[in-house]
């Protein structure tokens, strides 16, 4: 057991120490300059923390009698590679104080990182120190990384000197770091949510309202430490300070999130309408305070909340895989820029004028184009739907990508119609009452503040129809359908209507999201709608729980919010958004705010793909995910 | 309970009459539009055999790299029943690495020698490229995947998804934004003259290469314990477990050969098209994705073909239909689409794909 | 009595193997008809053919005077024919009420505007819905588990569920395949009283698939025999426990010789 | 030769086994039966490594003649079969054939019957193994180049259970191999098993069809909600009141 665990500590400190030079190599310890050591760390022991906590939850779930009796009830009778005889005085020490076993394994990783580190930084220095070029593009980078880790500006990178000093201090820095995170670990207990437990704590000491407010700080918490560190930790002194707005903005998507997060955790009821009702007002008061550059970010979040809800109906309910939502965004974008700006092809002004609008004194209004936009998004979403009636799963995914990118590609080739890759310009801006806001404040309200304050009704407009029609009988039959297709027919579901009423109905919350999109952009271009826009709306409603509107909202913020406040780091964002994107799906597969009916889907057979197979498999599954979700999960069901 | 996933139905479109002969008069339509096209416009122009006959020729290198990198998804995707969206930027490191290890090379002079020595550094880079596409390739599966396998199929796309923009992004942050360009050495930067009919040597080569790749590949699926052991865990995993099949093993050599296929494409279309950069495998991997989904996903030869047909229409397509080249990828997509509403399951669709699609 | 259901010369073949060959067929109304025959006899796809899933080569199948031939399955199901399923099949993740209310979709009209509005029609149809929705899961002797998600209830009341499912459409026809599958004596007992009651008190016609002899020969008011295809056999229990075709093809001396053998395969 | 000592088994929350202990003796055929969702093929799938055992041990004991420390009685001297994975527990000689079959449909006869004999290096033992296989089913013989797929119920039944004998077994473990199959064919299955076990394989039945099951086993265990609630000889078992009225029919 020791020596398993010996093993394991070494190579938490070998993905350690490849973590961080995967931090050394994309330059980050460069920008920070002489303090890199620490942060590094810092970083360090945050995933030290991580992994070894993994391990301990992972090991209590695997014997849980442990801990209790440890293995002394039984007798050593195994033979060969399992051998557990070796009950040395230090497994016995160890096996009675977790705690004390945690804080080595963190000390034995944390010494295998610093060490190594020790060894590449001193290499390089060394063969900086005396001259020798290392290979072309990587000798711009790293050799600044490396002094920047061992302390030296790049200007003295020429006198580096190697010293023995200065390794033994990153070996002790990350074997601190190490042994900090074990006693971090123990310190926690089985659980180690002690956020949670302080809102807990809150719960009972105050009265309803505060204490659901107390749940939410501990659940949100963590995502306020991580936005933290994402933020103080990624742009480093560059970023640091420049911007107070950024900070403002942060704290506006913080706040709106763990807002949801309360109105989900608060007991229904009551308690739950009074928070629901708080964040109501809190969100439809901020178009009026926030400032031009965070409302524009807030208004495409919620345009994007938008596209999310509409997808979801066709991913999240119907369960049809589709790759090339963009379309629909694009066709309600391009059509409001056709009906509103003064770019006319000969084409459209035909059109226009069979239609009985005159071409040059423009222009349909914002309003009267709402139903023109979203009737051609969802005629779209029909044509599309027809040919793809039979496609199930991946070839589903792969039609509707490839739609999505013949739509792109006629918008960019097809320049009599669309102004091909110029764009089109001067989209008019969406008028009340025959007032328009653009360029000026209308009343408390900036131009993007109008704009946001559109997005956040038209996605509450839209948020009401999606959940009103989930709940009636086309939204069992499109639950029925996505369980399966054949019973579904069978049962007595039109599968033809269904699916095209789910495509027509995404299509035209697209269509809608479009129109606002090109409003907000006032110009557009093809490129504005690249794959990433679908990928990004599936993302999001991924992330947020699929299935739960909540989630979505959630999701947007995080997805399309958050990358806005790293803009200063522009390298890092996508590189920071993708990782998080990864470890998102690993640690919380169902989402952030999964809707009831899905949280059992992570363990279910079918889904996986695994037959019937799959039902063995659960008992693992259910067993990892114990292991492997952080404080969110555990704290949840604990505060419960 | 084998049928209760979705089971794609042969014979459930029966009644669905109306559907089919509409999609079938819109194919038809199709197809008469494209004759008439062709015979009235890319045939009116009047090229000479030979720019058909060259394009073509194009058409299967190009074909040839789409294959090896379509074996990738399509290998991945008969095992795990996921979209392997990174394998695209698994061959861009390949191409990456390629780059950096021709650097080497020519800095030592070795591409100027004698034919032998230049062979063989020629091949070292495709084994090297190779080599660092397996790692990526491996380290996805470890990181990425596998501790989704239990997951809705939607979870592991994402996640691949994210894995993909990551890759890219840290070979941006890495190595910079400006491409990397391959220099051909001497001895394969000429070609071949064949009347009018101009083959370059690298076009040749890539050919050549891929086939020699993809029959080893087959031979390995189809003649060996190997093979055998992949294609047991890509029908039924617990059961193949029950043989005493390790599956983890076996996932893992699937995404190595398909990463170390990747990998020689990679670098392939390094010298094809002389430059790479942190986002070249997007398109391509697309493109790959697409034939391989032509051929009916999960099936290998199926991929094969998809890919050079992909890669044929690509090249002579846009002079053929007398429209610009731009729009190759609107003909790439379209093919797909029209193919997949006739032939739901792909030119090669099998039973695999219906039962899990 | 009439026959509700009739077919004639019903052939299905796939791919060159003949799964279903010439089979005449006829039902009468409120009766209960087995068909039984060794595994791969075709039974299951005859199953399917009369619901729509496929669509056989030659033959016609007319259910209360009108062809089922080239209807689409939920249009099938619209004229009053539903189904069970031999390795279940309920909607997963849905609870019991709701995958009973699945099986009204047919029979409820409101608009999908008046389910945005919640207008007081579309609202008084919901709330008849889940009433006999309730009423059909009470029927099956599934009171009080309207609210769990069908993955988790057991084995037996799965069986159970599916049968309220298909009652929700209001068939007059309903077929089950092999509905005592995989039962405990006593569940199966408890399915056989359900059968019953379905025809006494809803007066729906039965016709099932299934290889529980004993259940076969206790249940049924006549039993047709398949194998390879075809029918070889056709009336009474009593006639065709005698048959010798079918004692060669399917039962075996044993079965044949112990009046009600024990059970026999799950 | 097979011991299993009170295995706690779950499905996600689901507590599948509370605890079962029962042992396989060397040459014995002993059967598991009880009604669905008892938890049997729950037992086989933690024997074979297909689910991880929570609590508890299974033990199995490679050779008769007890090599190693043979002063030790019983379990003492057995390998620990829980967290171990399954292809593992495959190579010790422990085969399953899984309920359901699970033929590999795309994969031919040959093919499927090499997978079996997948971890084994001695070809000729293979090749006598094979022999053997095709004596007990001729059937197969005929169809060696088929895909599995296209086989009908009964020959998948016997093509999955010579696959489970390709690997050489100490024991075989067989979950409902009378499933869905016509009474004729159920008579055969039962014959062959006796067949098998006279060969002098030990084999550890899963059973849905009590009665039949009983009839060839030594002894038999009944399982109840995870539970094991009667144990003995398959006699004793066929004559008991209760378990005739809850699992026979009678």
């Amino acid at each position: 057991m020791a020596l398993q665990s010996a093993a394991g500590s070494i190579r938490t400190g070998l993905i350690g120490f490849a973590f961080l030079s995967y931090l050394i190599l994309i330059g980050i310890p460069g920008r920070i300059g002489g303090s890199a050591l620490p942060v590094l760390a810092l970083i360090s022991a945050l995933f030290f923390w991580l992994n070894l906590r993994r391990e301990a939850a992972h090991h209590l779930a695997r014997n849980p009698e442990q801990g209790l009796e440890g293995d002394e009830g039984k007798p050593g009778w195994e033979i060969g590679a399992n051998a557990d005889s070796d009950r040395s005085s230090l497994h016995a020490l160890l096996t009675a104080r977790p705690g004390t076993a945690l804080a080595l394994r963190g000390l034995l990783a944390g010494l295998t990182t610093g060490l190594l580190i020790a060894v590449v930084s001193g290499i390089f220095a060394a063969a900086m120190g005396n001259g020798v070029a290392i290979q072309p593009v990587l000798d711009k980078i790293v050799p600044i990384n490396v002094a920047a880790l061992i302390g030296v500006s790049p200007g003295q990178i020429v006198q580096a000197e190697v010293s023995f000093i200065r390794f033994l201090l990153q070996i002790l820095l990350f074997a601190g770091a190490g042994t900090l995170a074990g006693l971090a670990v123990s310190a926690g207990g089985s659980n180690l949510t002690t956020a949670a437990r302080s809102g807990f704590l809150a719960a009972h000491v105050s009265g309803p309202t505060l204490g659901s407010v107390g749940r939410f700080a501990g659940i949100a918490l963590p995502f306020v430490l991580l936005a933290y560190i994402a933020w103080i930790g990624l742009p480093g002194v560059t970023a640091f300070g420049t911007n107070e707005g950024t900070v403002r903005l942060l704290l506006t998507l913080i706040a709106t999130g763990s807002g949801l997060f309360a109105v989900r955790l608060s007991r229904p009821g009551r308690e739950q309408r009074i928070v629901a009702v708080l964040l109501g007002l809190g969100v439809v008061s901020m178009p009026f305070i926030l400032d031009q550059f965070q409302n524009s970010v807030m208004g495409l979040v919620f345009i994007f909340v938008m596209m999310g809800l509409g997808l979801n109906i066709v991913v999240g309910y119907a369960g049809l895989l589709d790759l090339g939502y963009v379309a629909f965004f694009a066709i309600g974008a391009y059509t409001y820029a056709f009906l509103s700006a003064p770019f006319s092809s000969p084409y459209i002004s035909g059109l226009l004028i069979l239609m009985g609008v005159s071409p040059d004194s423009p222009l349909l209004g914002y309003w009267m184009a709402l139903p023109v936009a979203m009737l051609t998004a969802a005629i779209g979403g029909v044509l599309l739907g027809i040919p793809v009636l039979r496609l199930r799963g991946d070839y589903l995914a792969i039609v509707t990508l490839g739609f999505g990118e013949i739509i792109r590609l006629f918008m960019l080739n097809l320049g009599e119609l669309t102004n091909g890759p110029r764009g089109i310009l001067e989209i008019s801006q969406p008028a009340l009452f025959g007032v328009s806001p653009a360029g000026v404040t209308f009343g408390l309200l900036s131009s993007q503040g109008w704009i946001f304050l559109l997005a956040l009704v038209s996605s509450a407009l839209v948020a009401f129809v999606a959940i009103r029609l989930n709940s009636s009988r086309l939204g069992r039959a499109w639950f029925a359908m996505q369980e399966d297709e054949d019973v579904a027919e069978a049962t007595g579901v039109h599968l033809v209507r269904t699916k095209l009423l789910a495509f027509a109905i995404g299509a035209t919350f697209a269509g809608m999201a479009g129109q606002l999109y090109a409003a907000r952009q006032i110009n557009i271009f093809p490129e504005n709608f690249t794959l990433f826009v679908s990928i990004d709306a599936l993302a999001l409603i991924i992330v947020g729980g699929i299935g739960s509107p909540a989630g979505i909202v959630l999701g947007a913020l995080a997805l399309k919010g958050l990358p806005e406040v790293l803009r200063g780091v522009d390298e890092y964002r996508i590189v920071t958004f993708a990782a998080l994107l990864v470890i998102m799906m690993i640690v919380r597969p169902a989402g952030i705010l999964p809707s009831a009916r899905r949280r059992t889907q992570g363990t279910d057979p079918d889904e996986a793909g695994f037959d019937d197979s799959g039902e063995l498999m659960e008992g693992l599954v259910s067993e990892e995910q114990v292991a492997a979700s952080p404080g969110l999960a555990n704290g949840k069901e604990e505060v419960r | 309970m084998t049928s209760r996933p979705v089971t794609a139905r042969a014979a459930g479109t029966d009644g669905r009459a109306a559907l089919k002969h509409f999609t079938r008069a819109f194919g038809a339509a199709i197809v008469v539009l494209v004759v008439w096209r062709v015979t009235t416009v890319g045939l009116a122009e009047g090229y000479p055999a030979s720019f058909w006959i060259s394009q073509a020729l194009n058409g299967l290198v190009l074909g040839g790299v789409y294959a090896l990198v379509a074996l990738g998804y399509t290998l991945v995707y008969g095992i795990l029943f996921m979209i392997n969206f990174a394998h695209g930027e698994v061959m861009m490191i390949g191409g990456i690495t390629g780059y950096f290890a021709l650097q080497f090379a020519l800095a030592r002079g070795w591409m100027e020698g004698p034919w032998a020595i230049v062979v063989i550094a020629l091949l070292t880079i495709m084994v090297i490229g190779m080599a660092a596409s397996v790692l990526i390739g491996v380290a996805l599966e470890r990181l990425a995947y596998r501790p989704l396998r239990q997951a809705p199929r939607l979870v592991p796309l994402i996640s691949a998804i994210g894995a993909s923009l990551f890759l890219q992004y840290s070979v941006l942050l890495i190595f910079g934004v400006s491409p990397h360009s391959y220099r051909k050495p001497a001895l394969i930067s000429g070609g071949l003259r064949l009347g009018d009919v101009f083959i370059p040597y690298t076009g040749a080569i890539i050919f050549i290469t891929s086939i020699l790749l993809m029959l080893a590949l087959y031979f390995i699926i189809q003649r060996t314990k190997l093979g055998r052991a992949m294609r047991a865990v890509a029908e039924d995993r617990a059961t193949a477990s029950l043989m005493g099949v390790d599956v983890n093993a076996v996932i893992v050599v699937t995404f190595m050969l398909g990463s170390a296929l990747a990998g020689a494409a990679g670098v392939m279309l390094g010298f094809h098209n002389t430059v790479v950069k942190f986002n070249s495998g997007f398109i391509p991997g697309l493109k790959a994705f697409t034939a391989a989904v032509l051929g009916g996903i999960g099936n290998i030869p199926g991929a094969m073909f998809g890919a050079l047909i992909l890669g044929l229409i690509e090249a002579v397509g846009p002079s053929a239909l007398g429209i610009p080249t731009e729009y190759k990828d609107v003909i790439a997509f379209s093919l797909l689409v029209l193919i997949l509403i006739f032939r739901p399951t792909g030119l090669f669709g099998e039973v695999l794909s219906e039962k899990k699609a | 009595m009439t026959a509700l259901l009739s077919l004639q010369h019903v052939t299905k073949v796939f791919g060159g193997l003949t799964a279903v060959d010439n089979v005449d067929l006829e039902i009468a109304e409120r009766s209960i008809t087995s068909l039984i025959g060794p595994n791969g006899a075709g039974k299951t796809t005859l199953f399917n053919c009369l619901t729509g899933l496929h669509r056989p080569e030659v033959g016609e199948i007319l259910f209360d005077g009108s062809s089922l031939i080239g209807l689409r399955p939920d249009e099938i199901t619209d004229r009053g024919v539903a189904r069970t399923y031999q390795n279940i099949r309920l909607f997963g993740r849905m609870t019991a009420l709701e995958n009973v209310l699945v099986g009204q979709h047919l029979r409820l009209h409101a608009s999908h505007w008046s389910a945005v509005l919640r207008t007081r029609r579309q609202q008084e149809e919901e709330h008849a819905a889940r009433e006999s929705a309730r009423a059909l899961l009470r029927f099956v002797g599934l009171h009080g588990r309207e609210e769990v998600v069908s993955t988790n209830l057991p084995y037996g009341d799965q069986r159970l569920l599916e049968v309220a499912r298909a009652l929700g459409s209001q068939p007059r026809l309903l077929l089950l395949d092999e509905p005592a599958a995989g039962m405990n004596p006593s569940e199966t007992d408890r399915m056989m009283e359900l059968v019953h009651r379905l025809r006494d008190e809803k007066g729906i016609t039965i016709f099932l698939i299934e290889h529980d002899m004993k259940v076969v020969m206790s249940i049924s008011e006549s039993v047709a025999v398949l194998d390879y295809g075809e029918k070889i056999a056709e009336g009474t229990p009593e006639e065709v426990r005698a048959d010798a075709r079918v004692v060669e093809a399917y039962l075996g001396p044993e079965v044949a010789v112990q009046e009600t053998a024990g059970p026999a395969s799950g | 030769m097979l011991i299993l000592d009170s295995v706690h088994t779950y499905y996600g929350h689901i507590h599948a086994l509370k605890g079962i202990s029962l042992r396989v003796n060397e040459g014995e055929v002993v059967t598991l039966i009880g009604s669905n969702g008892a938890g049997k093929t729950t037992t086989l799938n933690t024997i074979s490594g297909v689910l991880p055992a929570r609590a508890g041990a299974i033990y199995f004991q490679d050779s008769p003649q007890g090599g190693g420390s043979s002063s030790l009685p019983g379990r003492e001297n057995g390998i620990r079969l829980d967290r171990m994975p399954a292809h593992e527990v495959a190579r010790l000689g422990v085969s399953q054939s899984p309920e359901g079959r699970k033929i590999f449909a795309r994969l031919s006869v040959q093919e499927n019957l090499a997978l079996g004999a997948f971890a084994r290096t001695d070809s000729d033992g293979v090749r006598d193994d094979l022999e053997r296989v095709f004596e007990l089913f001729p059937r197969l013989k005929e169809r060696l180049s088929q895909p599995g797929g296209t086989l009908s119920g009964g020959e998948q039944q016997m093509l999955a259970i010579g696959r489970a004998l390709m690997s050489s077994p100490r024991i075989l473990l067989l979950d409902e191999p009378s499933m869905g199959l016509a009474p004729l064919l159920v008579q055969q299955i039962f014959q062959i098993i006796r067949e098998i076990n006279a060969q002098g394989t030990t084999i550890l039945l899963v059973e849905q069809n009590a009665q039949a099951a009983l009839q060839v086993a030594d002894r038999g265990y009944v399982l109840e909600t995870g539970n094991i609630v009667l144990s003995g000889a398959a006699d004793s078992l066929l004559a008991n009141p209760q378990v005739a009225e809850a699992y026979l029919g009678i």
